[in-house]
């Protein structure tokens, strides 16, 4: 029975093989486990990272004579088309993560003192709106907010207008559309954050005397307060890339720099500056996760 | 007492109403988009009226007799799976590797395979558009199946290390002086353990796929999906069969997106089953 | 140079990839076309029977446009044997080398007006660019009166394109019709940004009647074929463009693909097969045959109608090819700054 | 049974970047006997192990079962059965299956898998709880389904990591008899480590007792514990009264003279290592006994503190020159008030001397 171990099976050449000293662990062996990311990497590398080293690279070539040149970025520092897009996306990025702080955070606030069944329902809310797909949570913005929509009916109903309040096809509607399809991304971290606050400080804190409005402005929101810098940062990088939203509910009047792209690469094919102008978003976003990453930290 | 009690806690309440008006009007912008949509997809009229002035099925038909949209359905259907399924496989074996590797860089790989996610759909859109047509692939299948693949392998790889990382370790090294293989410990041992995560990080990415709009926008040329030709056809015509698409798509997201979550509720079980101990 | 050996090396997995039925007899064509009710038209007309006659499927990729041609150009992977263009954009299309010419030979057309056969381009389709407004809003009977948003207040909704907008602007800023080409940029420019406030741009032909009809706009100007069969909508062909659309062959296409082209440009002069379109959205095509074909109670609608082409301009493509590159700087420009 | 094995352990070294967690290990475990290796965590005892289980790989040294090298061969290889403190199960597995677990993978009939799997269920009386899932089962329950599954496949090296210490201390001490007990039976050659030094002194047939990386002693328990190769392990195993000072003879006794001025009495043969100049003599709290004052040889001291144990009494004194002693004693009737005066005396053989 014994001999049917496994050692018993070892076969004298390979033991004597595997047996050289321990120079073999640097006999050019793969780093331990490298083969299982091997497969992932060459596709990532082949189909992002190449793709995206070539766009930076493109972006430092000339359209027409195929030259080294910096005049794409120029191009977008100088012309008075460019920048004023990125100013602009810029621009919405932090209203609609103004907007999605002042209105997320009582929300959330609020869902804490919530029941449990109340909290289910509330979440199940946000998480159903998270998951619903972008197109048709714009596309419903136009039933809503049209000017024979159901606001603009109910608004004019009420007496409180006589003429359609203009939501669409400008800033207004762009920055409607965003903060409904952000504020489950601000909300989710910002609730959790807030359920990390150990309930026992606010016994505590009403024990030596504090009221319920000196617990929330001294204790609960300094406690929270870097949860909703990362969040905050977290919608604004998401806010630089929207191009569905104003694309749809922008009328023509709001692009931004994804729609920016869209017509140098689909419209007019000018490559090299698409490459630049995505290299500038690059950085943005880059730049912006940085900061992320640090008030992830520090919460 | 008892009196002052309930008039303390009618205070309370009276205190909370503010928080609670906001909390409510939050809670319905973010829902009103789906209760105006699913709705209007049952409409009878040929505008986009709300509230319907009668019901009827007219959009699902029209929708199950185009054959534009069941293309662009069956397309969705295809570049789904095969996408979800690549990257479950690729990111699967990497997020081993990230996990149990002990090679140098595994954090700086780890941000590499996920920043596609964080990343502005349109910057991977640019860049693959730029790639695909100097290499000549712009259109192809298969390349739009690979774009998915990296722009859903991020989801895989973030749940797939989540599972892993908290898969006791020893288990497999247990596995392993049993006598097993390498690949007889991961379809063993590792594979049924980690199969509800699998499962849900399948989901995910397939929801993430069957969603995307703007890379395929740019790269997908001939062919057609949901999302593609919601879009343009959201530019082109308001047509109510998008609303009856859309709460197919917003039943059909829910459903995988609670079946995920459901498979993925045991992320601590096996935690839990030899954590006992400690 | 390393790069571009991978690159290279890339190119050519990836071309073997994507060759496989290039070497046989095409059994699919591919075009690049408009998209929207138009495209729907000719799927059922011609495409459907063309299929059905040659046994090669049809695939089609929307919206066309040059930059389109070009970006495939540029990627040396033109897949597309058929293309869909503006006059302007055949113009320049052609002057950049992008377009084979059209073996008239080998399509051996039923008859067409002359001016609609060129050596790069089968004209197919005539339409106008025309104003339409709301039946309950203040109509104006020329330009002045349409960019008038002091007298005619409301919204206009406006092409975002600018070959069928700046003309007009043109116009209303008082550029007599015969004088229009070459066009004035600077009064162009000069109503738009007048308007530019109560402007909603629109991308595409079906958004007008649906801007219109949901009250977002009061105003708009749009492709005919797109308005005047609604009853909801007042329009005009006074002082509209009117304008010819083409089939070109893109250059590099696969040569088989291009041969079952020649084949579709046979059936697509067919006067039959144009009525039917017709039938579904009023554009006429190249036929000189057509009129007892149409509907005669829409004849009307039709931008090549005898009294509708009297009242219209037509456009100067040769212009608007030479002066592509302003155009283009000074309308995203402007429209990116407003 | 199984093949009773040997394991030599050679000048094993194992860094990580460049911290040295094992320094030069040597060591031989005879075969059919229990060895436990003690130390405290971070003491390298654990990464032993792993190398030994083939899970890492030494930087420099060898392994040998049998006079075999076994270095660089896989785990599945070594034939060596492994129990983790956390018992590691496969929680989607049986216990059955848990059992029969490295059988299958070694592709035996089915035929043969049951009997030995039902055997192996036998020995640690578990047989009941077959078709539960590790999940259902207590954690002595998972222990000896751990146990089993080690030894199902007849190793030839048992390794033990930490098995008892999720117990609870009263199921540890019967857990403890019963794993010897099965060790003697099966003869198998068995590694145990622990930081628990009841646990190795009670169940092993030696120890080796290692600290930051190195071996500080290898001994038969009872050797360890009264003839300690340093402080480290002195203070390691137990309480002990520790004296410094100079070794110095008088007349005809030898005794180390402590700073307070008391002479601590000494073998004059010198027991343990010899010489004079600076000493430490080493002497467990139950080598002393408490006697009245002025007993001959003894060293008056006053009670401050008296634990009861259960078993013994430890008595907390201080001496009139200042020395804190500890003193163990089985009189647990006696009453030790605080601030009585006492005598303490030893035989002067006990006091083990090590060099300072």
């Amino acid at each position: 029975m014994s001999n049917q171990t496994q050692t018993g099976k070892v076969v004298p050449g390979r033991y004597l093989a595997r047996t050289k000293p321990a120079t073999r662990r640097f006999s050019g062996r793969l780093p331990s486990g490298f083969v299982w990311v091997l497969p992932l990497l060459l596709l990532v590398g082949l189909v992002f990272n190449l793709p995206l080293l070539m766009t930076a690279a493109s972006s430092l070539v000339d359209q027409k004579t195929g030259a080294f040149t910096l005049g794409n970025f120029e191009q977008v520092a100088a012309s008075k088309v460019y920048l004023p897009v990125v100013w602009r996306t810029i621009r919405i990025a932090l209203v609609v993560s103004f907007a999605c702080a002042l209105i997320g955070y009582p929300l959330a606030y609020w869902m804490t003192r919530l029941s449990r069944r109340g909290q289910t329902v509330a979440l199940a809310i946000i998480v159903t709106s998270f998951w619903v797909s972008i197109l048709v949570r714009t596309y419903a913005w136009i039933v809503i907010l049209g000017n024979s929509g159901i606001v603009n009916r109910f608004l004019m109903a009420s007496g409180l207008t006589e003429t359609p309040v203009e939501f669409l096809y400008n800033e207004l509607g762009v920055a409607i559309g965003m903060i409904n399809v952000l504020l489950p991304f601000m909300l989710l971290p910002l609730f959790a954050a807030m359920l990390q606050v150990d309930p026992r400080l606010r016994q505590i804190a009403f024990t030596m005397g504090a009221s319920s409005f000196q617990f929330f402005w001294r204790v609960f929101f300094p406690l929270t307060l870097p949860a909703l810098g990362a969040t905050f940062i977290l919608i604004s990088i998401l806010s630089l890339g929207f191009y569905i939203t104003p694309a749809i509910l922008g009328g023509g009047k709001v692009p931004l720099i994804a729609n920016m792209l869209d017509i140098l690469i689909n419209q007019f094919p000018r490559w090299n500056l698409a490459a630049a102008i995505s290299l500038v978003l690059l950085v943005l976003t880059v730049g912006l996760f940085v900061v992320y990453q640090h008030l992830r930290r520090v919460e | 007492m008892n009196a002052h009690l309930v008039a303390a806690r009618r205070r309370e309440r009276w205190r909370r109403l503010p928080l609670a008006t906001v909390g409510i009007l939050v809670l319905l912008f973010l829902a009103l988009p789906i209760l105006v949509v699913v709705p209007m997809s049952f409409s009878s009229a040929e505008s986009l009226r709300f509230p319907p002035p009668g019901l009827s099925l007219r959009w699902y038909e029209a929708f199950f007799s185009d054959p534009l949209w069941l293309e662009a359905a069956l397309n969705s259907l295809i570049v789904g799976i095969s996408s979800s399924t690549i990257a479950l496989g690729l990111g699967t074996l990497a997020a081993y590797g990230i996990v149990r590797g002990t090679f140098w860089g595994r954090g700086a790989l780890e941000t590499n395979f996920i920043s596609p996610m964080i990343l502005p759909p349109v910057i991977i859109a640019v860049a693959l558009y730029i790639f695909y047509a100097r290499i000549g692939i712009l259109g192809n299948y298969l390349a739009l199946i690979a774009a998915h693949v990296v722009i859903a392998v991020p989801y895989v790889v973030l749940l797939m290390t989540l599972a892993i990382r908290s898969f006791d370790i020893r288990v497999e090294q247990v596995a392993l002086t049993l006598g097993a293989s390498r690949w007889q410990m991961m379809t063993r041992v590792l594979m049924p353990n980690l199969l509800p995560n699998a499962a849900a990080a399948w989901l995910f990415a397939f929801v993430i796929s069957f969603d995307e709009v703007v890379v395929t926008l740019f790269v997908s040329g001939t062919h057609l999906t949901i999302p593609k030709r919601m879009f343009n056809q959201l530019v082109l015509q308001i047509n109510p069969t998008i609303t009856a698409i859309a709460t197919i798509l917003i039943c059909f997201s829910l459903a995988a997106v609670a079946l995920a979550a459901w498979l993925n509720r045991g992320n601590g079980f096996v935690s839990k089953a030899d954590g006992e101990g400690h | 140079m390393k790069n571009n050996l991978a690159v290279g090396l890339i190119a050519v997995a990836a071309a073997s990839l994507s060759s496989t039925a290039m070497a046989e007899p095409a059994k699919v064509l591919r075009i690049l076309t408009a998209g929207g009710e138009w495209t729907d038209a000719v799927q059922k007309c011609v495409d459907a029977p063309f299929t059905e006659k040659y046994g090669i499927k049809v695939e089609l990729e929307t919206p066309a446009g040059f930059a389109k041609l070009a970006g495939k150009n540029q990627a040396g992977n033109v897949d597309v044997a058929l293309m869909d263009l503006e006059t302007t954009e055949l113009e320049r299309a052609q002057a950049s080398g992008m377009l084979d010419p059209i073996d008239w030979a080998a399509v051996a057309p039923f008859e067409m007006f002359p001016d609609a056969q060129k050596p790069y381009g089968f004209a197919h389709t005539y339409f106008s660019t025309i104003m339409a407004w709301r039946p309950d809003a203040k109509a104006p009977a020329n330009w002045q009166e349409f960019f008038d948003t002091e007298n005619f207040p409301g919204k206009r909704a406006l092409p975002d394109y600018p070959g069928y907008v700046l003309a007009f602007a043109a116009l209303a800023d008082g550029v007599p019709p015969d004088e229009l080409f070459p066009l004035d940029l600077d009064r162009a420019f000069k109503t738009l940004e007048r308007v530019k406030g109560d402007v909603i741009w629109w991308s595409a032909g079906g958004q007008v009647a649906q801007l219109l009809d949901d009250n977002e706009a009061q105003y708009a100007i749009g492709w005919s074929g797109r308005i005047v069969n609604k009853d909801t909508l007042a329009h005009s062909f006074v002082g509209g463009m009117l304008e010819t659309s083409w089939w070109g062959v893109p250059k590099g296409s696969d040569p088989a693909m291009q041969e079952a082209a020649m084949l579709y440009l046979h059936e697509y002069s067919d006067p039959e097969k144009q009525a039917c379109v017709a039938q579904y959205i009023s554009y006429t095509g190249p036929s000189p045959a057509l009129d007892p074909l149409l509907p005669q109670d829409r004849l009307a609608q039709f931008p090549n109608y005898k009294a509708n082409r009297d009242v219209q301009f037509v456009t100067d493509g040769k212009w608007w090819y030479d002066n592509a590159d302003e155009v283009e700087r000074r309308w995203q420009e402007f429209k990116l700054t407003q | 049974m199984a093949d009773l094995s040997s394991i030599r352990i050679e000048n094993l070294n194992m860094f990580y970047g460049v911290y040295q967690a094992l320094v030069d290990i040597s060591l031989s475990v005879r075969s059919g006997t229990l060895t436990a290796v003690l130390g405290p965590s971070g003491s390298g005892k654990s990464t032993m192990l792993s190398i030994l289980a083939g899970i890492h790989m030494p930087s420099s040294g060898r392994i040998l079962v049998d006079d075999r090298d076994v270095t660089f061969l896989p785990s599945a290889e070594r034939n060596v059965g492994l129990v983790f403190q956390s018992y590691a199960l496969f929680p989607h597995l049986s216990v059955y299956e848990n059992v029969a677990f490295p059988l299958r993978v070694r592709h035996l009939p089915e035929a043969d898998i049951r009997p030995r799997v039902m055997e192996a269920l036998d020995r640690v009386r578990i047989s009941d709880f077959a078709r539960r899932k590790p999940a259902q089962l207590s954690g002595g329950q998972q222990q000896r389904v751990a146990i089993a599954r080690a030894i199902v496949f007849q190793p030839n090296v048992l390794l033990l990591d930490e098995p008892l210490a999720a117990l609870d201390r009263k199921l540890r001490e019967e857990v403890r008899l019963e794993l010897r007990h099965l060790q003697r039976e099966l003869g198998i050659t068995t590694l145990l480590v622990t930081h628990d030094q009841d646990e190795a002194m009670s169940m092993a047939d030696e120890v080796v007792i290692m600290s930051e990386g190195r071996i500080q002693q290898i001994a038969e328990p009872r050797q360890a514990y009264h003839e300690p190769a340093n402080e480290f392990v002195a203070g390691f195993l137990g309480v002990a009264n520790v004296f410094r000072g100079p070794l110095r003879a008088a007349a005809d006794r030898v005794f180390i003279e402590l700073p307070g001025g008391e002479r601590i009495a000494a073998h004059p043969a010198g027991k343990g290592i010899g010489g004079t100049g600076a000493m430490v003599g080493i002497l467990r709290p139950e080598q002393i006994a408490i006697v009245e004052p002025g007993t001959n040889g003894s060293v008056v001291a006053t009670v401050r503190e008296t634990v009861f144990l259960g078993e013994g009494v430890r008595v907390h004194l201080q001496s009139e020159g200042g020395f804190d002693f500890v003193v163990q004693t089985a009189q647990t009737k006696r009453d030790f008030p605080a601030g009585s005066r006492v005598g303490l005396a030893w035989n002067p053989e006990d006091l083990w001397l090590l060099a300072s």
